[in-house]
């Protein structure tokens, strides 16, 4: 595991420089990779760019594409911005939050689903916008969410 | 690049170029990839031009991609020019339409009216 | 063996979560049942391109395609279709309904959209040939630096990111600022709610945007630049980054480009999400790897920027005019456009509207006619209610200010702004107090933190907000809101925190009633605080179909099958699902 | 630098260009109220306390951060400027816990001075904060995040003043904390104790663990002194209640350590555990017990001057103590000396100010271990690498600046450090007595243009040069003399002591000390008057904080009585 997680750091790091700059750059690139970021890869950014701890966690923590906590099997971000909640997002954020038990910015029990809000994707026209993982789903209405959970739970084998 | 002649040059074999619809081929095919497009599908859209191509051995069209044409609503958005006539927009072009899109318009000369969109010039 | 039909099943996992298996069962059922297991195969297959509308089936060779099946419809189809030989007509996948998409307007102008969505933006001959770095060789051929700011005064350009700074001014102070290094960077953090238009340049014509910096940094004396773009516009990275290889292959960025004596090459930096960082300072502390945090001004970045150089920073859609300018001269932009807003302006539409999407207009076109000409109208014929532009920092307009022009003066003297561009058009259907709200929640989410008007003084601002849409508002909120706004605005450290009170300042100002509805007589007028609404059934209307009881994710329907429902009010928690449900439109708000 | 004129509240003030508005008017004695603005710190501008009106410029200006330039026409109490300060004032009091009542800090708390300065007299906006939790995992201090005002000073100091970059910010908006490294509690973390973040604190946030709620700030004393825990003698600002020593804080704008003081200076005396010597004692039938003053100093001097003696002092006394002892024995012929080693000089380069390390753009560092021994330097070099000066540790054994030095290296690669140097800037070699001579040799190529820094071990090692005190071995004498001060002997002194008639004079009790046949008490730091010397060589001056316990005598007075005994 931590002989992994090493070699992921190692790579990012040598992809975007071992130099401060690249800090964001490469907490929100190792983020990407491993879900979210825990405290022996922040240490090992600091370490391997000779920068202090606090620093790597004032900027990973900052940063809402970045996270310093476990994060869900599947991460929902919903739109939170104008256009999607003018075509209805707040009761795509509700019917979010009652499907799973939980409010935006948690994790289930289980660790099955974490429900992010995220700030706009730029696809307004398609509003309300969710993303689960990588995927995009758009147009969205409570039957539609219901419906995509469902799917994700049956994928999951129905666990969950 | 050392000069503008050069860049000159360039230009003009490009235009060239664009005027036919493809560098020896009849026709172009243009897929909108925008982040939009691929939200909307525009991968599979894609994937469908080059297979449904591939399947009836069509040689002589551009298969190409563009950026978001602003209609993102109406992604997937696929364009076809046919030699040198006007370029035909055509939008919710899912996978599923591609085959009927290439056979009736790509292949018949007939654009397919009731998928078409307008698009500002 | 040779069938004599193919029946294809989706084993998507839409369609299996919607009871494909099932469906697959029935029809194996009903070949046995009606011994046609000789004369017909059954293929599972990945997907068949409507799994939104599964559980979906296709029989080939006529390749009829069936959708939202039953068990039930399997075996109806297997007798109707493969038996009798007549396909099941109300079962067949039907298209979409053709577009209803009003036609483009002949109102819009396209500049900096011009090549968007008609090159390939990976082709950098595509941009070639569309003149593309003409403008470049013609300013390192032809022009001194000065030149080239005196072809942007003439143009008129401001910047396209926010206050509409002119943009030769800007290179001007960044071109006399003392210093051997200095940077030009691009703003690619387009972060407004719904604001798109960079995105669609810097994926449609990335070209447009490098050859707009080389020409700054020609200008200022820059020789290194970089783009910092938003995490969230992946394919606009990618995109980018494959155009800044190309135009290195063609030696348009690097070493003596057009063997002049100048030499510039671009990084991208990619964002990790924080809105804060489209403010120009934070988006430098970002490039330098630090928490987007901004800084007071001055010094501003043309003296002192990107690692304490002189740096000239401007969006995309500003650097994007540029080699137009330059190409077709400084005179023929300003002929577009008004008196002190030149050129035009594009537009991400949004929203409660027709015609959603991208568009492009000269500056001091009415919102009329962006709304109703290039827009095509309000959503359904609704009645317009407001516009929202400029985002979270702008204001919503109401519909006195229909015939408003829309620049960077007339936007300000209304409460609104300019902003990046996003255009959000709202109905009668749309609270908004809840508009309000919801952007003070933007803001409060997206505040770094740093100085205390803008971290606690939004906060407090959303706590009232948050009372009166649930029907707890008090007197005296508004005047509190309006305090607390003013002291945000004037104390705030950055445009972020000085602009987080317009769309409650804005609304407050046109649409007084409506907050004063919600803390006076308890009611939404637009029917959308579910503090202060009620989901009620129509007896008359209701058909019994017991949709709505199933649909209610708390149970609080009462009614049996034919007979008339019930909302029970006290466990309702005003989802709207009822409502949406309902095939006879029984369910409606008081 | 040229001067400049503006104008503040109708007044015509001078400037120097590059000075802020907040620096001009401070010069002018206009007070412009701050929150987050420190002058030790670098500018921050988030408070927004500062805020001014200028003339022709848009909105208001922070003037921690706005340049004064020539002309300017600043206001900084418009009725507008106060509406603003008074605001932001009302939001942090809504924004987390501010009940004065129940703070450590109450009188002593710049917010609440402003909320009386700007007449806030009752909670204006809601207060829905939730409790956090109290950081109590540091020994010496608290941190309270429920006090916080999210102002950074804390966070710049720990990374401008210590380099030790501990502190950082976690979250963003409204959710923002002062943490600790990767948020782990503070006793957890890399914090090296120096309480410079407690110093520069406005609130109650980060408190004093010792001092804490022990009474009101409007009745302590305040008392500038010399810290006298190592030769480096950072000037203290010593609080004191009722003759109770409180805390002890650093001094800004004071010559060497400008305000940083370290664990030594700071908490540790607060927590001294060794029994006192509270009065002279002697030996009689076998055990030691209470004598006069007068019968204790008597048996001292008759023994002096009854055989051979030598006096041996540990530096961690006064200057004139010092003086006295080495008088005292010349007196009686007696051999006096210092129990530290001393540092040889180099043999060459110039004599260094421990400040000259901060500008440095190389820094040696051999034979020495500041982070342990004078702390304060250890972190001005940390500085010094963090503004890019290029940092050589050569040691054959661990160093803890090997950990962010730019190299290290063995004895024997000591050449590659003068390679390093040359053609570089300024040159500052800092060693202690660990030196080897091979590296010695090594560096002697640096010449005279570098800078040398000797860190001597002991306290006040050049107040015990300035005496003639060297070095010296207990010898076979009559009568051993130890002057410890506040020090107590090391295990290879206690081994060296031989049957001689001892006295030993000390602050605290010891294994010597017990063992004495006369002992003689002495002060403590705190109730020092008098100076000691530190490595720049400048008398420091000592205040009395405290009064002496009653049957105590300053060192210079005994010893000069016993000389006017003798005779």
């Amino acid at each position: 595991m931590e002989e992994r997680m090493m070699h992921q750091v190692d790579e990012t790091v040598a992809r975007y420089g071992s130099t401060d700059e690249a800090l964001v750059e490469i907490l929100r690139d190792l983020s990407q990779q491993a879900g979210y970021l825990d405290r022996p890869t922040l240490a090992a950014v600091a370490k391997k760019l000779a920068v202090p701890e606090s620093r790597v966690f004032s900027v990973a923590s900052f940063y809402s594409m970045i996270s310093v906590e476990p994060l869900g099997k599947h991460v929902i971000r919903m739109c939170q911005d104008a256009p999607c909640h003018v075509a209805g997002g707040r009761k795509i954020w509700e019917t979010l939050e009652q499907a799973l038990g939980i409010q935006f910015g948690q994790t289930t029990s289980d660790g099955q689903w974490t429900l992010m809000p995220t700030s706009c994707i730029g696809l307004c026209a398609v509003g309300p916008v969710m993303m689960i993982d990588d995927e995009v789903f758009g147009n969205l209405t409570p039957e539609k969410v219901n419906e995509i959970l469902a799917r994700y739970r049956e994928q999951d084998g129905g666990a969950a | 690049m050392k000069s503008l002649e050069e860049l000159r040059k360039i230009k003009e074999r490009a235009l060239e170029r664009r005027k036919l619809a493809g560098e020896g081929a009849k026709s172009r095919i243009t897929v909108a990839m925008g982040t939009c497009g691929i939200a909307a599908g525009a991968r599979d859209t894609m994937k469908a031009v080059l297979n449904e191509i591939e399947k009836r051995q069509i040689a002589d069209v551009v298969v190409t991609q563009t950026g978001c044409m602003g209609l993102c609503e109406y992604e997937p958005m696929v364009t076809i020019k046919i030699g040198e006539a006007d370029e035909v927009t055509y939008g919710k072009i899912d996978a599923a339409r591609i085959p009927t899109l290439i056979e009736k318009h790509l292949l018949g000369g007939e654009p397919v009216a009731e998928w078409q969109v307008q698009t500002a010039k | 063996m040779v069938y004599r039909a193919h029946i294809l099943i989706s084993g998507d996992a839409a369609c299996i979560a919607k009871g494909a298996r099932d469906v697959e069962a029935a029809l194996w059922e009903a070949v046995q049942e009606l011994n046609l297991k000789d004369e017909v195969q059954i293929l599972e297959v990945s997907s068949l391109g409507h799994s939104d509308q599964g559980p979906e089936i296709v029989i080939y060779p006529d390749g009829t395609d069936y959708v939202n099946l039953t068990p039930e419809d399997a075996k109806f189809i297997i007798e109707e279709h493969l038996l009798k030989g007549r396909p099941v007509e109300r079962l067949t996948y039907r298209e979409p309904p053709s577009l209803p998409l009003p036609p483009p307007s002949e109102k819009e102008v396209r500049v900096v959209l011009e090549n968007v969505g008609k090159i390939d933006p990976e082709n950098i001959e595509d941009y070639i040939a569309m003149d593309g770095y003409m403008a470049l060789g013609k300013v390192l051929g032809e022009m001194t630096p000065e030149e080239v700011i005196e072809e942007l005064k003439i143009s008129g350009l401001r910047g396209r990111g926010g206050a509409g700074f002119p943009t030769w001014l800007k290179w001007t102070l960044a071109r006399n600022a003392p210093g051997d290094m200095k940077y030009v960077i691009c703003n690619g953090d387009e972060g407004d709610p719904g604001a798109f238009m960079n995105r669609s340049v810097l994926e449609g014509d990335p070209h447009s945007v490098i050859e707009g910096m080389a020409i700054a940094a020609y200008a200022i004396g820059a020789s290194q630049g970089y783009f910092y773009v938003r995490a969230e516009y992946p394919i606009a990275i990618q995109t980018l980054r494959a155009a800044i290889k190309q135009a290195r292959d063609y030696g348009l960025l690097g070493e003596h480009i057009f063997g002049a004596d100048f030499s510039f090459d671009l990084e991208v930096r990619m964002g990790a999400g924080a809105f804060v960082c489209g403010e120009e300072t934070a988006l430098m502390q970002s490039i330098e790897g630090a928490r987007g945090m901004p800084r007071t001004r001055p010094p501003y970045p043309a003296t002192a920027g990107l690692w304490g150089n002189p740096t000239n920073i401007n969006n995309v859609e500003t650097y994007a005019n540029v080699p137009k300018i330059i190409h077709k001269g400084g005179s023929w932009f300003a002929s577009m456009g008004t008196d002190k807003s030149k050129g035009t302006k594009t537009f991400a539409i949004a929203g409660k509207v027709e015609r959603t999407g991208l568009i492009e207009v000269p500056l001091g076109m009415t919102i009329r006619e962006i709304v109703y000409d290039v827009g095509g109208g309000v959503l359904g014929g609704k009645k317009f209610k407001a516009v929202q532009t400029g985002g979270p920092m702008g204001g919503c307009i109401p519909e006195q200010y229909l015939d408003l022009p829309v620049d960077y003066e007339h936007l300000k003297e209304v409460g609104s702004m300019m902003g990046s561009g996003g255009f959000v058009v709202m109905d009668e259907d749309t609270c908004m107090v809840d508009i309000a709200r919801f952007f003070m929640e933007f803001t409060q989410d997206e505040s770094c933190g740093k100085c205390v008007p803008c971290r606690v003084g939004t906060r407090r601002m959303l706590e009232i907000l948050n009372r009166i849409c649930a029907g707890e508002g008090r007197p005296g909120d508004i005047e509190t809101l309006e305090e607390l706004a003013v002291y945000i605005r004037d104390g705030s450290l950055c445009g972020l925190g000085q602009g987080a009170p317009n769309p409650v300042l804005s609304t407050l100002q046109y649409f007084r009633d409506e907050y004063e509805a919600h803390i006076y007589d308890k009611t939404c007028p637009a029917k959308v605080c579910k503090g202060l609404i009620e989901y009620k059934i129509n007896p008359e209307a209701c058909i019994g179909c017991t949709r709505c009881a199933r649909n209610c994710p708390v149970n609080a329907i009462e009614g049996k099958p034919k007979q008339t429902h019930v909302i029970d009010a006290d466990i309702c928690i005003r989802c709207g699902v009822c409502k949406q449900v309902c095939p006879v439109d029984a369910v409606y708000v008081e | 630098m040229s001067e400049i004129h503006l104008t503040i509240n109708g007044k015509p003030v001078v400037a120097q260009s590059g000075q802020t508005i907040l620096e001009a008017a401070k010069q002018a004695d206009i007070d412009i109220p701050v929150l987050c603005h420190h002058p030790a710190l670098a500018n921050w501008g988030a408070c927004r306390m500062c805020l001014v009106e200028v003339k022709g410029m848009r909105g208001l200006q922070t003037s921690c951060t706005c340049p004064a330039t020539e002309g300017m026409e600043v206001e900084t109490e418009t009725e507008k400027v106060v509406a603003v300060r008074k605001f932001v004032l009302e939001l942090l009091f809504s924004e987390r816990n501010h009940y004065c009542m129940y703070c450590q800090m109450s009188g002593d708390c710049e917010l609440q001075d402003l909320a009386y300065r700007y007449g806030l007299d009752h909670w204006t906006y809601p207060r829905p904060f939730e409790k956090m939790e109290v950081d109590a995992s540091r020994k010496y201090f608290i941190m309270d995040p429920n006090r916080c005002i999210l102002c950074s000073r804390c966070i710049r100091a720990c990374s401008e003043i210590a380099a030790n970059h501990t502190l950082g910010l976690r979250d963003r908006g409204a959710r923002t904390m002062v943490v600790a490294d990767l948020d782990v509690p503070f006793g957890e973390s890399t914090c090296v104790e120096c309480g410079t973040c407690l110093q520069v604190c406005p609130t109650g946030a980060l408190i004093d663990a010792k001092s804490a709620y022990g009474g009101r700030e409007k009745d302590v004393i305040h008392t500038q002194t010399t810290c006298m825990q190592c030769s480096v003698g950072c000037d203290l600002d010593v609080v004191t209640r009722y003759q109770r020593l409180l805390r002890v804080d650093g001094v800004w704008e004071s010559e060497p350590s400008g305000g940083l003081l370290c664990v030594d200076g700071r908490f540790k005396p607060l927590y001294e555990k060794r029994q006192r010597v509270t009065g002279p004692l002697v030996r009689k039938d076998g055990k030691l017990v209470a004598a006069g003053w007068n019968e204790a100093l008597g048996i001292v001097a008759e023994k002096l001057q009854s055989g051979s003696c030598q006096g041996l002092a540990y530096c961690a006394t006064t200057d004139e103590a010092l003086t006295a002892f080495a008088r005292l024995f010349a007196k009686v012929d007696g051999a006096a000396g210092r129990i530290e080693p001393q540092v040889a000089p180099l043999g060459f380069g110039q004599v260094a100010k421990v400040q000259d390390v901060l500008d440095a753009d190389v820094i040696i560092v051999t034979g020495a271990q500041p982070l342990e021994y004078q702390r304060v330097i250890g972190y001005f070099i940390h500085r010094a690498a963090d503004q890019g000066a290029q940092v050589a540790v050569i040691t054959d054994d661990e160093n803890g600046l090997s950990a962010r030095a730019a190299m290290t290296l063995t004895s024997a690669e000591a050449g590659k450090a003068v390679e390093t140097a040359a053609g570089a800037g300024k040159v500052v070699v800092v060693y202690g007595t660990e030196i080897k001579p091979e590296v010695i040799a090594a560096l002697k190529p640096l010449g005279d243009e570098a800078y040398i820094l000797a860190l001597d071990p002991a306290r006040n090692a050049q107040g015990a040069t300035a005496a003639g005190l060297q070095p010296q071995e207990p010898s076979d004498v009559d009568v051993l003399y130890f002057l410890l001060g506040e020090q107590s002997e090391d295990a290879a002194l206690l081994a060296k002591v031989n049957g001689a008639f001892k006295i030993v004079q000390a602050a605290y009790h010891s294994p010597l000390v017990d063992q004495a046949d006369v002992v003689l008490p002495t002060p403590i730091w705190v109730e020092r008057t008098g100076h000691v010397t530190n490595l720049d060589g400048s008398a420091k001056p000592l205040h009395a904080a405290l009064l002496m316990p009653e049957n105590v005598r300053d060192e210079a007075e005994a010893l000069a009585a016993l000389a006017d005994m003798i005779g």
